[in-house]
């Protein structure tokens, strides 16, 4: 029953606040988040060794019903967010935006999506799920956000959505093979049993859908527009969240259902990962717009967490999950931060920046520790989840586990390259003269201060003591 | 004290949290003495520990808490202590706390005064993690802690463009060695299970790995020194490093963090005595640093550069010594540098902050009446740097020298001229900043001795420069090397075949004659004070044989290029084209598809027609299969 | 005579009613020649009528008959329509409809 | 060779030459005489195929009034001359080049079916107008209601299209097409 | 058969009331009534038919009542409830003879019924024509409009061209199994004479739904026609006429070998010229008559596979397309500018009206949650269902088209919610019809996430 508030409590706040005209809405949607928080972090520390299971009929007929199930790699990314959320909701609380009430709506309602993704244990429930999560989104993004958004969002969700009907063609395929039923477990027999011709081209049917979303190279394109134009809480949602419902997707479904399809793409798979670490890497190196470094570290990270999980390594895949949560968390404080350096300089472009060190002495604080944090310095949580995906790759049974570590841990000096240069452009050296009339001295604010401050203690803890959120999913 | 080592490092980080996090409101006086205090804790403490420690046993190890556990990775939060880590733990707090000390006085007037105190104790936390760790994860996270402290010192003063880019560059050059580091440790993971130095170097002689995969991790391993300790090819950091304050520079940059990779190896002796290749290229690389640096120190007019090459040079020595086996005298090394060389680096800060910022020694001169105590611990340093019998740094020299003769006399030979050249810049140095005439700017009365609080470290650091040595008296004088004893249940030195005492005694006088030769010549070519603009192979070495330059243009800039070619071409025309290609063949279909719809129902016929003729004759003889 | 022989003339039939459809352009005269096609299919129908000897496949032809009225007397007043508007019955001159 | 065949072959020869001057003659009103005489050869089909009944009824309905009804719509637009400008031969040979291939495609496929039994045989009763009557009554009542509802709907359809409207006219008003199309002929 | 009569005697009454009724309110009033009237009668018989259990003969099994089938024709009637009582006032614009257009209304559902009950291939015949006539005639109802005039006229002209080729399949048919009764038909020892039959039936049927290459009429026809009635054509009609499509296709089951390629030919070219042509439209009406062309090739999906999952498909994708779509065309015949642009900014000005459109256009997009989403679900699974080796990439084909087909329907929601523009509306949108519209959200989003409430007696 718990799991089905941690759908139900976004949902309804959701659609209420569609209602809502007021201000109330924001206390609406801090409650909501705090509340499903609350319940995940119940979920997560509480419950941890039960595993939590709903099932409600639903489509008898077609052999699919509501069922969810929460144990993990669910449950933290549940957890991750519920967190998330409420990160998001507080310290954005004094944004002005217009048709707020709509604005937090649909985040409320993405929220929803993402949170029955995580847990759907049935597969159509699951694609339900996923889709639920894209539309909102869609129009958060749309509708909020940089002059180009209606264009760059279209062309993320055409794309996305060309992925999920190609999943959807896997999906309808299992199904029938299932003989006709959509249960995780009778997916995942029929699944084992293709023989692996099938499990082959299934593999890719399933996987181009999650690879989209990651986005693994070369299927990003539309990643570094997107977050570019989108308001910051929808680029949080979708950067922090939504790109790891491809990788949890990953975990959940590709890798149970099709082993033998698995170990044939593998190799590909993880050149196109490699690939996608360096390329990723040297383009966020040159960007001018802060946002968009940010955007091409997420590939380069996102693409090195995909290469774990298709290392068949135990240690890669609980590196892989324990990283998804970490970057979910670092990467909202950066662009909480790439909000409040965008708001006070009036510009994304890097080279009109400098002197934040003395503006807002806090703010560089915070910058400096994330980008370290993205860049996986010990001590930071990053560095857990990275040391223990480069473990697994050095551990993988591959011929060439020894070049693909280097490869991959090359990102670590290029991440280091492109993160430095962003504080530095940022915060180090004086106010350019051309800005110096309208900049902002002043600090962040205290409902920013509290959820960096909640980041920060999370990528602090998680770094020093990895146990107290691994144990969630170990 | 076994129940209490963790307190080692809590100090300073309580001292690096107290300063970091109430940073705005901390009166300056306070901060300081925060910092100061902390260290002086720890150093206290690692006292009590260095004497309380069985010269017998091994060590122990502390586990703390589980660090990583996850399925067949377990990797605790342990601290190993032992008779390695306790020696560097000394040097460490020690010299730390006297650099701390001496910052009160060199900082006074800077604003970031809170922040740098919190700096420098993160920056001792993290070295005290590193040679404390009890395995290779924690001596990484201490590694990349001092890089990160390292990176923020350097770029200190961060409204100066060059500064941060030194930073920065530091700490990239740093992560490169890092990878390397990480490669070596997660194969000595993969290949033994373990990377706890106990279990590890017990039984690794008896796993059977072969020697090529050894010598593999070995190298691996080294490339991580490389980048930390600044040998060839990742040494240009650290001549860049000097545009963090002096006193930073002095403790991260000569006297701890960049020993951190002699530390690695000689913690890690068990394997390198197991990869003969590897160690080979580290007595290679060693040597080459070695001279390589200190020809460039010979043409460099600024004060700091000169110390940082030579500290680059230097540490060239150690490896030298690492990779011919005698981890006893690169340890002594360690130590007898670390004392010196902060030294050196505390004096030049004096007289930096004497002279308001001055670093050209073309502007100084005379100073030995305006600065006595700065002089004189200054000279102390120069003749223990340069190898003057009875000062520290002539032992571990000799030491290393010797054992690298008794590996091949060519290293020997090299050693040898390593030790000329530093003999003569530093004397060079010496003469341009202290004798002469003034040639700088400044009216000569505003120039006077430094405070107490700077003089105090100066002295302290003096007196140990000159006793330190007598720790490691060479066999040949009869004396017990009591280091060697102190090391000998940790680290024992490798292969090394004798020498003949009297080839020693030749070699000893050998180099010391051709140190003082060199102390002449530096004189005499000092005479003038006048330096000379540089020509030719001079100009060469004056532009640090114009590595960076190299490195410029065939790493940097390809790497922009293919970075921009990236980003500008392939994803936004390539890849991104191919994606938008698929909206566009859409549109331009759209636009020809529509045309067949040419509102004439002559023609709507035509195509109703053609379609049922195609039907009919694909149905009625292309498929009947039935 | 073979029903074969009533097939080919039905179906040469049916054809000459579709080549009159691809051809001419004024709409009766096209409309007229898809009542030559479904007289073609008349003549099909009364001969497999004979064929099985099932009357129900004249009553079927009946049936076409009834349609064909309906369908004329809606189609020629379309036309009537039409040609009240453009004076014409080309075919080929409506064509604001289109792409 | 029997008189009956010699009847099929004239009236086949008369059917299809009459069919092929509907599609090729010029003058509206030609090709309407055409395809009535069309019929009555069918007609002659039907009688000797013992459908004596059909060929009254193609003759009256058929001929009789739907022909008519053309003709007289013909006569109503005053189209009894060549109103198709011949300029598009090559559409034209590609019509009938269509219709021919069509044709082959469909011998070349049922003349492999075999169902060579005769079908004028004289014989038959099945196209009687009791037997007729008979089906169309008992089994056929339904079809026959429905064509009632068909012959409903094409009636108001007929009054609904064909009537003139009184209604003020919208802004594309039927006038200034019809001189806009006047322009273009 | 009650309802079939019913339908009849209804489009008479309308010919009476429009004699005496002068007030074109009280024609729409007085027709929305008899709907409801027929609805109530269909679920009537549609509960007889349900207790009865198995299948009714009827005029000597010339017609079969199954459960099914008149579970079917119960939604087409009440799909037509819906539709006539949003356009009403639509309807009424059109021109002066409503009660006459009404009355033709009825009469197209009397075919729409025989379509789903047939058994002899005449009462399919007849079903047919008595649904295209009136199709002919409202497409031309706007007789101020030269366009809906062409739209008639070339409608026709191709109407009757395909009656022609349907009567020729059917009489092939007939030559070949010597039996009206499709039931009755045997094809365990086919000719080619059965197989020309059905592939002249294909053809026919194809016009009919506007598969391509047959489709050629559609678009002008839909842009041409007034926009009340296209709706009604492009949905219900084309629905009911599926219905006989599938039904038809499954007795030929032993010849699927040869029509099942055809269709998957036949499939590719729908999906690929309705899709990509409606990337380039400017007219929204226009764009809706290509995007029923593209929604028609996945239709013919339960054609290919024609199968007891097809008709479940059919009767799901049947009440999804068509409560789509008749929202849009509703809306739409509101419209002054019925390009993109006369859409600009529709969610300042009427946003219930514009979230509604939404959830109508991911319906057609088949995004789940919506009705749209199972609809094709069941379509895809039926084709995985016939097992054929090439039906993964007719598959991915048509998923392929249906990611071409977000750009044309989400083109709209762009329009409606993120650009600016003051869209004028020729009437207003009154309370009554937005309640109707928010019926017809809850149907889209309730059959979305429980479609089995359409099948609750299988």
């Amino acid at each position: 029953m718990i799991l089905l508030f941690l759908i139900l409590i976004p949902l309804v706040s959701g659609l209420l606040s569609f209602v809502i005209q007021s201000e109330q809405v924001k206390s609406l949607a801090i409650v909501s988040s705090l509340a499903t928080m609350v319940v995940s972090i119940i979920l997560a520390f509480v419950f941890q060794n039960e595993t939590a299971f709903l099932e409600i009929p639903w489509l008898q007929g077609m052999g699919a019903s509501f069922a969810l199930k929460a144990g993990g790699i669910s449950i933290f990314m549940a957890l991750l967010t519920g967190i998330v959320y409420f990160i998001l909701f507080i310290s954005r609380l004094q944004v002005k935006l217009p048709n707020l009430n709509r604005y937090i709506g649909l985040l409320l309602l993405t929220q929803a999506g993402l949170m029955g993704v995580f847990l759907a244990h049935d597969f159509l429930l699951f694609y339900f799920f996923w889709e639920l999560a894209l539309i909102p989104m869609y129009f958060l993004a749309s509708q909020w956000g940089d002059e180009n958004r209606v264009k760059v969002t279209f062309k993320f969700f055409v794309y996305t959505f060309l992925g999920s009907l190609f999943m959807l063609a896997g999906l309808i395929y299992l199904y029938l093979q299932a003989n006709q039923s959509f249960q995780y477990e009778h997916i995942l027999a029929a699944a084992n049993q293709l023989d692996a011709s099938t499990q082959q081209w299934m593999f890719w049917l399933v996987f181009i859908a999650f690879a989209i979303k990651m986005p693994l190279f070369p299927f990003h394109t539309w990643q570094p527009d997107a977050y570019e134009t989108t308001e910051t809480s929808s680029t949080i949602v979708l950067s922090a969240l939504m790109v790891k419902m491809g990788l949890f997707a990953v975990i959940k479904w590709l890798l149970p259902l099709f082993p033998e399809g698995t170990a044939y793409w593998s190799s590909t798979v993880i050149v196109l990962s490699l690939i996608g670490i360096i390329y990723a890497s040297l383009i966020a190196f040159v960007q001018k717009d802060i946002k968009r470094v940010i955007a091409y570290s997420s590939i380069a990270h996102i693409a090195l967490m995909n290469l774990g999980l298709f290392m068949n390594t135990e240690s890669a895949i609980d590196g892989v999950m324990y990283q998804m949560f970490n970057h979910g968390i670092t990467v909202t404080g950066l662009w909480l931060l790439m909000s409040i350096i965008e708001n006070k300089y009036k510009t994304r472009n890097m080279s009109q920046m400098g002197g934040m060190a003395k503006l807002a002495p806090t703010a560089s604080i915070f910058l400096v520790i994330l980008a370290f944090s993205n860049v996986g310095l010990p001590l930071t949580h990053s560095f857990i989840g990275e040391f223990m995906i480069f473990n697994g790759i050095m551990q993988s049974a591959f011929d060439n586990h020894i070049l693909f570590m280097v490869l991959a841990g090359s990102g670590i000096i290029l991440s280091a390259m492109y993160m430095l240069r962003l504080v530095q452009k940022v915060a180090y050296g004086k106010v350019p003269k051309q800005v110096e009339s309208y900049v902002e001295a002043k600090d962040i604010s205290t409902p920013e201060w509290i959820g960096l401050g909640l980041v920060l203690l999370i990528v602090i803890v998680g770094g020093i003591y990895p146990n107290v959120f691994m144990q969630v999913f170990l | 004290m076994k129940e209490f080592i963790y307190l080692i490092p809590l100090f300073p980080l309580l001292g690096f949290l107290i300063n970091g996090l109430f940073w705005k409101s901390m009166p300056k006086k306070l901060a300081g003495g925060i910092g100061t205090v902390a260290i002086l804790a720890s150093f206290i403490l690692a006292l009590v520990n260095y004497f309380q420690l069985d010269p017998n046993s091994s060590g122990y190890t502390f586990t703390l808490f589980e660090f990583i556990t996850a399925g067949n990775l377990q990797i605790p939060f342990s601290f190993k202590i032992d008779q390695l880590s306790s020696l560097f733990l000394l040097i460490i707090t020690g010299i730390g706390t006297l650099i701390h000390l001496y910052s009160i006085g060199y900082m006074s007037e800077d604003k970031g005064y809170t922040k740098y105190f919190a700096y420098l104790n993160f920056f001792v936390f993290s070295m005290l993690l590193l040679v404390m760790g009890g395995n290779y994860a924690i001596m990484f996270i201490g590694w990349e802690g001092v890089g990160l402290a390292s990176y923020l010192l350097i770029g200190f003063w961060f409204e100066n463009k060059s500064f941060t880019n030194a930073g920065k560059k530091a700490f990239i050059m740093n992560r490169i060695g890092d990878l390397g580091f990480l490669v070596g440790m997660l194969l000595v993971l993969y290949h033994f299970g373990t990377i706890e130095y106990e279990q590890l170097f017990a039984t690794m002689p008896q796993q059977g790995v072969p020697t090529s995969t050894m010598n593999f991790i070995a190298f691996a391993f080294f490339i991580g020194a490389m980048g930390k300790s600044a040998q060839i090819p990742l040494y240009t950091w650290l001549p860049d490093a000097m545009a963090g304050p002096t006193p930073v520079s002095a403790l991260i940059h000569a006297a701890t963090m960049v020993t951190a990779g002699i530390y690695m190896i000689a913690r890690s002796s068990v394997l390198y005595n197991l990869a003969p290749y590897a160690q080979d290229f580290v007595a290679i690389i060693g040597i080459a640093t070695a001279l390589v640096a200190a020809s460039i120190a010979l043409k460099q007019n600024d004060i700091k550069k000169i110390l940082a090459y030579s500290t680059v040079s230097q540490l060239g020595y150690m490896f030298l010594a690492l990779g011919v086996g005698s981890y006893v005298g690169g340890v002594f090394h360690v130590m007898t540098h670390a004392f010196f060389k902060a030294l050196l680096f505390l004096g030049a800060g004096a007289v930096i902050h004497n002279l308001s910022g001055e670093q050209d020694i073309r502007n100084m001169g005379a100073l030995a009446k305006k600065m006595p105590i700065t002089h004189i611990t200054f000279l102390i340093a120069c003749l223990a740097i340069a190898g003057i019998p009875g000062f520290s740094g002539f032992f571990s020299k000799d030491q290393i020298l010797v054992a690298a003769y008794a590996k091949n006399p060519i290293y020997f030979y090299l050693g040898l001229l390593g030790a000329a050249m530093t003999a003569f810049y530093m004397f060079r140095l010496y003469f341009l900043t202290f004798s002469g005439k003034y040639r700088g700017n400044l009216k000569e009365s505003e120039i006077h001795e430094s405070p107490k609080v700077m003089t105090i470290p100066l002295i302290v650091l003096a007196v140990l420069s000159v006793i330190g040595g007598y720790i490691g008296l060479p066999h040949l004088f009869g004396a017990d090397h009591k280091l060697a004893n102190f090391l000998q249940p940790v680290v024992e030195d490798f292969q090394i075949g004798d020498v003949a005492a009297s080839t020693e005694w030749f070699l000893m006088g050998l180099s010391v004659i051709v140190v003082l030769i060199m102390i002449f010549l530096a004189k005499s070519q000092t005479k003038t004070g006048i330096i000379k603009e540089e020509k030719g192979f001079g100009k060469f070495l004056q532009e640090a044989w114009y590595v960076d330059e190299v490195y410029q243009a065939i790493i940097v800039s390809p790497l922009k290029e293919l970075s921009q070619f990236f980003s500008q071409v392939m994803d936004k025309n390539i890849i991104d084209g191919v994606v938008n290609g698929f909206g566009k063949m859409v549109q331009a279909g759209s636009n020809r598809l529509r045309l067949l719809q040419n509102g004439q129902v002559g023609f709507y016929f035509f195509v109703f027609v053609i379609g049922i003729f195609v039907l009919l004759v694909l149905g009625l003889w292309y498929f009947p299969t039935i | 005579m073979p029903i074969n022989y009533y097939v080919f003339l039905s179906l040469l039939l049916f054809a000459i009613g579709m080549a009159g459809v691809l051809v001419r352009r004024n709409a009766i005269i096209v409309f007229m020649c898809v009542e030559l096609m479904l007289n073609a299919v008349n003549l099909l129908m009364v001969a497999f009528s004979k064929y099985y000897g099932m009357s129900e496949a004249q009553v079927f032809v009946f049936f076409i008959m009834v349609v064909a009225a309906a369908e004329v007397a809606v189609g020629l007043s379309i036309i009537v329509m039409v040609y009240r508007k453009i004076h014409s019955t080309d075919i080929n001159l409506l064509n604001r409809l289109k792409h | 060779m029997e008189l009956y065949e010699i009847v099929f072959w004239l009236l086949s020869f008369m059917t299809v030459s009459c069919a092929l001057g509907v599609i090729l003659s010029k003058s509206p009103v030609n090709s309407v005489l055409f395809l009535i005489a069309t019929f009555f050869s069918l007609s002659g089909h039907y009688v000797l195929m013992n459908a004596q009944f059909l060929a009254i009824v193609n003759i009256i309905v058929y001929a009789g009034a739907i022909m008519v009804l053309f003709l007289f719509v013909l006569m109503l637009m005053n189209l009894n001359k060549d109103t198709e400008p011949q300029k598009r031969r090559l559409l034209q040979a590609a019509g009938l080049i269509s219709g021919g291939a069509l044709f082959l495609v469909l011998i070349a496929a049922l003349r492999t079916v075999s169902m060579d039994a005769a079908v004028i045989d004289g014989s038959s009763e099945i196209g009687l107008l009791e037997n007729l009557g008979m089906v169309l009554f008992s089994d056929f009542v339904l079809p026959f209601e429905l064509s009632s509802v068909l012959f409903l709907s094409a009636m108001v359809g007929a009054m609904v299209i064909a009537k003139k409207d009184k209604l003020p006219q919208k802004e594309n008003s039927t006038e200034n097409i019809s001189n806009n199309f006047k322009n273009i002929r | 058969m009650k309802p079939l009569i019913a339908a009849a005697v209804f489009g008479v009454l309308m010919m009476f009331a429009s004699l005496n009724v002068k007030e074109k309110r009280n024609l729409s009033n007085f027709a929305n009534i008899l709907f409801l009237i027929l609805l109530g009668i269909n679920i009537w018989e549609f509960v007889e038919v349900y207790k009865h259990g198995a299948s009714i003969e009827a005029f000597k099994g010339m017609i079969i009542y199954s459960p099914l089938s008149v579970w079917f024709n119960t939604l087409i009637v009440a799909l037509s409830l819906f539709y006539s009582l949003y356009n009403a006032r639509g309807i009424e614009r059109v021109g002066v003879h409503v009660g006459e257009y009404y009355s033709l209304i009825f009469f197209m559902l009397v075919g729409a019924h025989l379509l789903s009950v047939y058994n002899h291939v005449l009462i399919l015949f007849l079903g047919i024509e008595i649904i295209s006539i009136p199709q002919y005639i409202l497409a031309g109802a706007d007789k101020r409009n030269l366009k809906s005039s062409e739209a008639s006229l070339k409608y026709f002209l191709m109407g009757a061209f395909s009656t022609g080729i349907t009567l020729m399949g059917l009489t092939l048919l007939f030559g070949g199994t010597g039996t009206f009764e499709l039931n009755a038909m045997d094809f365990s020892e086919w000719n080619y004479m059965m197989l020309t039959g059905v592939i002249f039936l294909l053809i026919s049927f194809g016009f009919k739904v506007s598969a391509a290459p047959m489709h050629i009429w559609t678009p002008d026809v839909y842009d041409g026609a007034p926009t009340a009635f296209a709706g009604f054509m492009a949905t219900v009609v084309k629905a009911s006429i599926f219905m006989a499509f599938v039904n038809i296709f499954i007795h030929f089951y032993e010849l699927k070998d040869v029509w099942q390629a055809l269709i998957a030919i036949v499939i590719v070219l729908t999906l690929l010229i309705g899709n990509i042509t409606a990337v380039y439209q400017q007219s929204v009406k226009r764009m809706l008559a290509y995007s029923s062309i593209a929604q028609s090739g996945f239709m013919l999906f339960a054609v290919y596979a024609s199968d007891a999952i097809a008709v479940k498909g059919i009767v799901l994708y049947a009440i999804a397309y068509t409560l789509a779509t008749l929202m849009l065309f509703g809306v739409l015949s509101h419209m002054k500018d019925q390009t993109y642009d006369g859409f600009n900014g529709l969610s300042k000005k009427e946003p219930f009206v514009a979230f509604a459109l939404t959830i109508a256009l991911l319906s057609l997009t088949g995004i789940p949650l919506t009705a749209g989403f199972f609809a094709k679900f069941y379509m895809l699974q039926a084709a995985f269902n016939t097992g054929i080796d090439y039906t993964l990439y007719l598959v991915l084909f048509a998923l392929l088209m249906s990611t071409v087909s977000v750009y044309y329907y989400f083109r709209l929601i762009w329009a409606m919610y993120f650009k600016i523009g003051n869209p004028i509306l020729n009437f207003e949108i009154s309370k009554a019809q937005k309640a109707i519209l928010a019926l017809g959200l809850v149907l889209i989003i309730v059959v979305g996430i429980y479609p089995d409430v359409l099948f609750f007696f299988l």
